[in-house]
């Protein structure tokens, strides 16, 4: 149950390696890739700022979570820091359970809640040149700073 | 009664503030008064309805208080993944 | 959009080059490895017979069922046919999409469709010794033989 | 009418009727009734309530009919994954 930051390509095979279990038949994994479009502009790269002390515990604190509620024997999490490509891996979640149902609900579960808690903010660099932080530029209203 | 406390900026909210991190004397006495008093300091900081804080690297609700000598920590709404 | 059976080790970069696309930014995959145990029998290794003509097509027909009901970009599944020890790779489905709830979904439906429809058999040799083909031993009642 | 047709058994269809295909000739004018002939046929065999049945690489309800010089194929319940 380990979740860690990467500023270097996300090495894969050491995600499998962390997950075999003799004794779970079912994996589900699911990756994020830098896509060449976000809402119709074309991108370039990705840049993610991530506070990692706090993405380190919270993400860790979502894996627990899950393994309470399904039967997982396993689970991990990477999520990418720094700059990245088009077409690189953003984010990884991994686990196995005994059987897929456990392990396709969990994963969506910890996907869901690594995006909507850790501490990481995505910075889209345009073709145009621009730079956005993705999910701030709406933010300028007079909303009060409530937490959800 | 002031405290003093440093308070960091990430992201958005670093670009709006012009700053990352400074140490404050404040007499707020709950992380939104906090919040509401730095966005007179700095004209470029902003409101945002799912921006989050976090007090000696834990999250706690907007409505909690703080202490002196504490690090407060200001999140505009996160994009992970 | 490709169903294929492996009677080798099955090659997880084949899969990830067939599923690359840089308008995707979501991909989930599931594994079905072989375990240890199988309703508390100690499983040494199993076998999986493959009448590979229709399970091609099934294979192919549901990765297409499934394109139409949610906006895959890509979607491939591999199974094995064969000998396999314990820990090997029996079956992996990957789908990419644009957003992770379609990822999700669609490979959920495919795993199940597969493990549904394809003419595929799997007999387990167990540590005691003998070799049992899942599913059939409970079907030796006198139900008429009518399809589901 | 007789028909001629080329039946083949799987997995443990196979195993149970001793014989992986053969060709046979029948009075049966559907599926099912066909399986049931061959249930007498072969001692071993035995019916399934999720078997399928295929002609000619497509699989079919129990219940349709077959031709002369069809392929018959005879699926005891799947188990892949």
């Amino acid at each position: 149950m380990t979740f860690s930051i990467a500023y270097e390509a996300i090495d894969l095979a050491t995600v499998r390696t962390a997950l075999e279990d003799p004794a779970c038949g079912a994996a589900v994994f699911f990756e994020g890739w830098v896509r060449n479009l976000n809402e119709g502009r074309a991108v370039d790269r990705l840049e993610y700022e991530v506070y990692e002390p706090l993405a380190i515990s919270e993400g860790e604190r979502i894996l627990a979570e899950a393994a309470a509620r399904w039967p997982l024997r396993r689970a991990v999490g990477v999520h990418r820091g720094g700059l990245l490509e088009l077409g690189e891996l953003a984010v990884v979640v991994g686990v196995v359970a005994p059987h897929r149902d456990a392990a396709f609900e969990a994963a969506r579960f910890i996907i869901d809640e690594v995006k909507d808690r850790l501490p990481i903010w995505k910075r889209e660099h345009y073709s145009a040149g621009d730079t956005v932080w993705v999910n701030c530029q709406r933010a300028a209203g007079d909303e009060p700073p409530v937490t959800a | 009664m002031m405290k003093t406390v440093s308070v960091r900026y990430f992201a958005a909210f670093r670009d709006a503030a012009g700053v990352s991190d400074e140490r404050v004397s404040t007499p707020a006495s709950t992380l939104e008064e906090l919040f509401e008093e730095r966005l007179g300091a700095h004209a470029g900081l902003h409101r945002a309805a799912a921006a989050k804080v976090a007090v000696n690297d834990k999250l706690v609700n907007w409505s909690a208080g703080f202490d002196d000598g504490d690090e407060v920590l200001f999140f505009p709404p996160v994009a992970g993944g």
